[in-house]
C-alpha cells in the first residue's frame, strides 16, 4: 500500500521520536485531536501528555516554548495549524531562533512544521506560501517537500538538524500523492536539490505542490518534442545554488515556477542567482510563472486563476523555447 | 458557571411594560431562529450537498450571546462578530442572501468571493471582518473605540471572541490598551468550554474568563449565555458602562458549541454527558416556554413564525444560488486603491 | 539652515497634522518624550494627547489600534520604536491590514514609521533592514527615501494614501544629511523612483542610505571616466519597473545595491524583473553588492564588513564595466 | 507600594543563625557593590570616554532585585536576566571582564563582539540571552522550564523582566502557558514605574503587576525591591513553590530606576521629587546601615570591601580593552552549525 505524503511525515516523525526520547511535540489540538490534519494522530496514545504537548492558542509562545526546551537539550517540533497563523510568532522566530547561534553560540534544534498552500479553496488565511519572509531571514532554514519520499527523508533531518528549520508541508498534497517508500530508515540531507525530471531543452526550477505543475507541463511538452529537466528544490534555504546552475547550464533555458506570489518570491533570488554565475550559459530571458501580486481569494473561479497551471507553465516553455 | 448550575428556567426581564417585554422577547427570538436556520442550512444541508465552498463554523447553541448583546448595539456603534456571531450581521440588517452568497463563494457574498463563511464586514453597517488569526481583531477594535471617541460620537464598540482566543498575545494587548486609555469597548467572551478540541483546562488556570478582567482593572461580568434574556440585560448594562464613558467592560457568557468545531469535526473529544446536559439548555426552546407561559405568544404564532424564516432562508438560498460566481477577470482589482 | 532628514520628516508630519484633524500618531514613547529619535518631539505640546497617543509595549496593539482608527475614518501614523520591533506587530501588518481592501473592500490608511538600517552599532536588534517581508506581501506599500526632500515629501504623500504604508526611515540618515527644502508645500508620489546621477556606461538601482553609497561610488568611478547612473527607487513596493528597465536600456549594465541581506533581498526581484523586461538591452550578467546572509553584527568591525561600502561597489561596478 | 510607602528600615532576615546571617548579608551586598560599581564604570565612565559600543542599560538603584534572587539559583537553574540584572551574570560566575568586553565590543564578551550590551547569555552557565524585544523571554523561559520537568531535573526557571514588558503579548502567552502546563518558573518583575518616558500609568489600568497574576490563578506577591534581605526571603518562598512541583509564582519587586532609560536619556520627564524619594532608598546603603547596626560589618571592613570590588573592576576594565576586536573574517561564522 502506498505511502501519502501526510502519512509519510507522520512516520518520520514516529520514527524520529522513538529513535530520540528528546523529541517531543507541542502544538494546538495535536493530541487528543491528533493535529487539524491528524498528522498526528496517535502520538499522544503512544508518546504520552510529556511528549506531545497540547497548547492554548498561543502561537507565540509555541515558538518561544520550543526554543527555549531546545536550548535545554530537547528537539521541539512545532505544529502551526496552518502556516498562515505563523505570523503569530514572528519575533520569535526571526529574531529569536534564528540568531541565537550567530548571537552566543546557543543551537536551536527546532522544526515548526507549517501546513501551506493553496488549492483547497482555503481563501487567504488558510492557504498562505509564508516561506519567503523565511528564506530572507538568516540563521533559519527553509524546507518545502514535494513528494512523499522527500517529505519522510527531509522531516527526519529536519529533526536531527541542529538549527531551527520551518518545514513547510504543502496541505493540497498531503492525500493527493502516495508511493511506496523502501523499507528501512532513509533520510534526505537538508539543502540538496533534486532533478525530478531529465531533460536538455529547457529547465524549470521549483519547489512544492508545483513539481506536479512542472511535470504535467513536462509531460504536455515532452509531446511536442520539447525535453523538459524539471529541478525540486526541496530545500529553499539553504538554497542549492550548484544545482541551480547546474541545470540552467545544461538546457540554457529556465523557466521559474512557484505558487507563492510573485514579487519578491523565490524566483528573484534564482533569478539573480542565474544571471551573477551562468549568464554566459543563458540563451534566452528567464522567465517566470508565479501567482500574481494579491492575497489568496478564496471562490474557485478565482483561486483557479489565481494558482499557476499547467497550462500557463506549458505556454510560457513554448515561447522560452522558440526564443 | 457549569452547565448543571445552570437552570433551565430563563431570566426575568428588566422593569419594561409586559408589552415592550413581549416586543423584545420576540425579536430575540425571531433572530435566534433566524441564526439556527440559517447555519442549520448551510452546516447540515448546503454542506453535505458540495454547495458550500471552505470551511464552516456554527453557533449552534450559542445564538442568545450574539442575540442578546446586538440588539443593543445603535447605528454609531461597531461590531467585530467572532465566526459564531452570524445573528449580528442580520441585526444589522445583512439581507441573509449575502451571508448564503458568501459560504457559496458567490459575487452577491459580502466579500464577492475574496473570502469565505465569516469572514466579512460591511463598513456601511459598521460590522468590521474579523480575519482568522483569533483575537487579532481585539486591538482593532480597541482602535475603533478610540477613533469613535476621537471623532465625538456617542458610539461604542462591541467586540467578540471565544474562550480559547483570550490566550493569545493580542487578546491581552487589545485589552490593556483598551483598559489604559478607558475605551468605550463591550467584551463578550462566549466561553463555550472549548477551543476547537481544546478542553478550558488546557488553555487557562483559571475558572472563567472574567478572571481575566483583573489584570485590567476592568469590570468583568459573568452570564448564563443560553438565558438570552439574561445576556440582554447583562449586556445593556455592559454598554451603558461603557457608553457612559466608563471605560471597558469584559462580559463572559457561559455557553456549549452544540456541534463540532467546523463542519468536518465530529466532535468525539467532548464526553456524551456534555451534549445532554447542554441540550437541554438550548437558548431558542428556553426562550420559547418562556414566552409561552407568559401568554406572549402560543404554539400557533410561534409555528407561524417558524414558518416565515424557513421562507425567508428559503428565499435566501436561491437568491445566493443565482449570484454568479465572481468573474476571475476582476482578481487583480483592489489590492491597492486604483 | 539646511533640514536634515529627521527634521523633514518631522516637518511634513507636522504639516499633514496641521492639514487634517483626522491625522494622528500613536506609539511608545512619542508624546511627553518625543520618540526615541525625537521624531515627534512638540508634537504633544501642539497637539494634545488627543492626537498623540503614548501606548503601553504591545507594538501589536499599536498597529492594531491603527488599523482600527482607520476604518473609522481616521489617519493613524504608527512609530516602531526601531522597525526591528516591528515582527511583534506583524500578524497585524500582513494579515489584517494588508488584506482588508482586498477581502472586503474596506480601506486602510495607516502609515507605519520605523527607524531602521545600520551603521550605528546597534546590533542584530537595532539595525535591521526589514523591507521585504512586507514587498513581498500584497496589500502593503513600502517607502524607503534616501534624501530629506523625498523624506518629507514622501511622508506626506503615505499619510494622504489610503493603503497601508510603510515607512522605513534610515536612522543612519537622521541628522547626517540636510539640504535646503522648498518655502511651499510639496508631496513626492509613492511609486515614482528617481535618477540621483546621470550616466551612460552603468545604472546602480538601490535606495535607503545605500544612495550615498552608490553616489560616492560613482563619483570615484567617474575620476576613471565610468559614467555611472545611479536610480533611486524611493519606494519599494509597488516598484517603478518602468524606470529600473529604463535606466538597463540605457547603460546596459546593471549592478544592484542594497544593505538588506543578500538572499530574498529586493535585488533579487530587481534582476528577475530585468531579465524578463529588458533581456535584450543587457550587455553583461547584472551583479549584487549587499550584505551577507548573516543577523547584522555589533563589534564595528564586524558591522563595517557586514555593510556594503562604497569601495565594494566601485570594484564590483569596474569589473562589470570592463564585462 | 509606593515611596512613600516603603521605609528606609530593612526586613529581619529569616530564622537562620546571626553567623549565617552576617555570612549572606556580606554575599548581599558584595554582589550589589559590584554591580553599582561595574555599571558606574560603564555608564559613567567609559560611556563617556567613547569605549563603549552602542547603548548602555543599567540597573542603578535596583541591585537588591537580581542579587536577592540569582543567589537561590542552583546550579540547574536555568535565568534569563533582563537589561537591569547585570549581577545575575557575577553570581553565575562570568568574570567581569568578559562584561566589559561585551560592552565594547570585544572578542572577549560574552557574543564575541556579535551583540552588545546586556543581550548575552552563556549555556554552560546555564542563562539565556534575551533579544531586545522586550517580554520574548517570557515563552521561552516556560520553554526552558518544560525542558527541565521533561528531563527530571530539579531546576527551576528565574524569568526577569520589568513592568512596561507585562504590556506585551509575549507576556499572556508565556504566563499562560507556564501556568495552564504548572512550570517551575518563578517571574520576577521589577517595577520602576517607567518603561522608558512612559509612566505606570500609561502602560496597565492596575496599580501593580502582581495584579496581573489573578489572570493566571498563579500567586502573586509584592515586596519592596530595595531591600534586599526582603527580596531574599520572598524569592526563597517563590524559589521553593515553584521548586516543589507548585506551577509558576510571580514576584513583583517595587523599585525605582534612578538614571534615565539608557545612558543617553537625561529622563527629564521624572518628576524632581521621585528621585529625592528613592534616592533615600538605596537597596546598598539600606543594607550597608543594617549591617553595621547588626555589627556584622564595621565602616573600616565595607571601605576594604569597596576597595577590593573596585581593584576587581580595574582589572577587569583592563582585561577588556586587552581583548581585541573580533576579525572581521569570522564574518560568516555561526550562522548555522558548521
Ligand atoms: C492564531 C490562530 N491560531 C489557530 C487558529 C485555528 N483555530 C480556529 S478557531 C480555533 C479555536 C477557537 O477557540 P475559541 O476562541 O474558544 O472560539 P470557539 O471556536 O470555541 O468559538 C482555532 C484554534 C486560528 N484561527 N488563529
Ligand atoms: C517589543 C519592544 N518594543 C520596544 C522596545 C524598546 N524598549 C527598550 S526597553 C523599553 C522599556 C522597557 O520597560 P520595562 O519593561 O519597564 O523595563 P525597564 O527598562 O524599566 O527595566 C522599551 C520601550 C523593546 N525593547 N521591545
Ligand atoms: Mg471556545
Ligand atoms: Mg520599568
Amino acid at each position: 500500500m502506498p505511502t501519502t505524503y501526510l502519512e509519510a511525515i507522520r512516520e518520520g516523525l514516529w520514527e524520529e521520536m522513538e529513535r530520540d526520547p528528546n523529541v517531543f511535540l507541542i502544538g494546538e489540538d495535536i493530541g487528543v485531536y491528533g493535529g487539524a490534519f491528524k498528522v498526528t494522530a496517535g502520538f499522544l496514545e503512544k508518546f504520552g501528555e510529556k511528549r506531545v504537548v497540547d497548547t492554548p492558542i498561543s502561537e507565540s509562545a509555541i515558538v518561544g516554548a520550543s526554543i527555549g526546551a531546545a536550548l535545554m537539550g530537547l528537539r521541539a517540533v512545532a505544529e502551526m495549524q496552518f502556516s498562515d497563523f505563523i505570523s503569530c510568532a514572528f519575533d520569535q522566530i526571526v529574531n529569536f531562533a534564528a540568531k541565537c547561534r550567530y548571537r552566543w553560540n546557543a543551537p536551536v534544534p527546532i522544526v515548526i512544521r507549517a501546513p501551506s498552500g493553496g488549492g483547497i479553496h482555503g481563501g487567504p488565511f488558510h492557504s498562505q506560501n509564508p516561506e519567503m519572509w523565511f528564506v530572507r531571514t538568516p540563521g533559519l532554514k527553509v524546507v518545502a517537500p514535494a513528494t512523499a519520499y522527500d517529505a519522510k527523508g527531509l522531516i527526519k533531518s529536519a529533526v536531527r538538524a541542529n538549527d531551527p528549520v520551518l518545514f513547510f508541508e504543502h496541505k493540497g498534497l498531503y492525500r493527493r500523492i502516495r508511493e511506496d517508500l523502501p523499507a528501512g530508515e532513509y533520510t534526505v540531507p537538508l539543502g540538496k536539490a533534486k532533478v525530478a525530471r531529465q531533460g536538455r531543452d529547457l529547465s524549470i526550477i521549483t519547489y512544492g505542490a508545483m513539481v506536479w505543475t512542472a511535470i504535467e507541463a513536462a509531460e504536455t511538452l515532452a509531446r511536442e518534442g520539447i525535453e523538459v529537466e524539471v529541478l525540486d528544490l526541496r530545500t529553499l534555504s539553504p538554497l542549492d545554488r550548484d544545482a541551480v546552475c547546474g541545470t540552467a547550464r545544461k538546457t540554457a533555458k529556465v523557466l521559474l515556477l512557484h505558487e507563492d506570489t510573485q514579487t519578491g518570491g523565490l524566483a528573484g533570488e534564482l533569478a539573480a542567482t542565474l544571471t551573477e554565475r551562468v549568464w554566459e550559459h543563458l540563451d534566452g530571458p528567464i522567465v517566470r510563472v508565479t501567482a500574481p501580486d494579491t492575497p489568496i481569494p478564496f471562490s474557485p473561479p478565482l483561486e483557479e486563476a489565481f494558482l499557476p497551471s499547467a497550462q500557463k507553465v506549458v505556454e510560457k516553455a513554448r515561447w522560452l523555447h522558440k526564443y | 458557571m457549569s452547565a448543571a448550575e445552570l437552570t433551565i428556567g430563563i431570566s426575568d426581564t428588566a422593569s419594561s411594560s409586559p408589552g415592550e417585554e413581549a416586543e423584545l422577547a420576540g425579536r430575540l427570538w425571531h433572530y435566534m431562529a433566524l441564526m439556527r436556520e440559517a447555519e442549520d442550512r448551510i452546516e447540515r444541508k448546503l454542506y453535505r450537498q458540495g454547495k458550500i465552498v471552505g470551511g464552516v463554523y456554527v453557533g449552534r447553541g450559542q445564538e442568545a450571546i450574539p442575540v442578546g448583546t446586538a440588539l443593543h448595539a445603535t447605528a454609531e456603534d461597531v461590531l467585530f462578530p467572532s465566526h459564531r456571531d452570524l445573528a449580528v450581521f442580520f441585526i444589522r440588517g445583512v439581507p441573509p442572501g449575502r451571508v448564503f452568497a458568501q459560504y457559496m463563494g458567490r459575487e452577491g457574498g459580502l466579500t464577492r468571493g475574496r473570502d469565505g463563511n465569516m469572514h466579512m464586514g460591511d463598513l456601511k453597517l459598521n460590522i468590521v471582518s474579523i480575519i482568522s488569526a483569533m483575537a487579532a481583531s481585539v486591538p482593532v477594535a480597541a482602535g475603533a473605540a478610540l477613533a469613535l471617541r476621537y471623532r465625538q460620537s456617542n458610539g461604542i464598540v462591541f467586540c467578540y471572541f471565544g474562550d480559547g482566543a483570550t490566550s493569545r498575545g493580542d487578546w491581552h494587548e487589545g485589552l490593556n490598551f483598551a483598559a489604559v486609555q478607558k475605551l468605550p469597548v463591550v467584551f463578550i467572551c462566549n466561553n463555550n468550554l472549548y477551543a476547537y478540541s481544546t478542553p478550558l483546562s488546557k488553555q487557562m488556570a483559571v475558572e472563567n474568563v472574567a478572571d481575566r478582567g483583573a489584570a485590567y482593572a476592568m469590570p468583568a461580568e459573568i452570564v448564563d449565555g443560553n438565558d438570552v434574556l439574561a445576556v440582554h440585560q447583562a449586556a445593556g448594562r455592559a454598554a451603558a458602562f461603557a457608553r457612559s464613558g466608563n471605560g471597558p467592560y469584559l462580559l463572559e457568557c457561559k455557553t456549549f458549541r452544540m456541534t463540532g468545531h467546523s463542519a468536518h469535526d465530529a466532535a468525539e473529544y467532548v464526553p456524551k454527558n456534555l451534549w445532554e446536559q447542554w441540550g437541554k439548555l438550548d437558548p431558542i426552546a428556553r426562550l420559547q416556554s418562556h414566552m409561552l407561559e407568559r401568554g406572549w405568544s402560543s404554539e400557533a404564532e410561534l409555528d407561524e413564525a417558524r414558518a416565515r424564516v424557513r421562507r425567508e432562508v428559503d428565499e435566501a438560498v436561491a437568491w445566493a444560488e443565482a449570484s454568479p460566481f465572481p468573474d476571475p477577470a476582476t482578481l487583480l482589482d483592489d489590492v491597492y486603491e486604483s
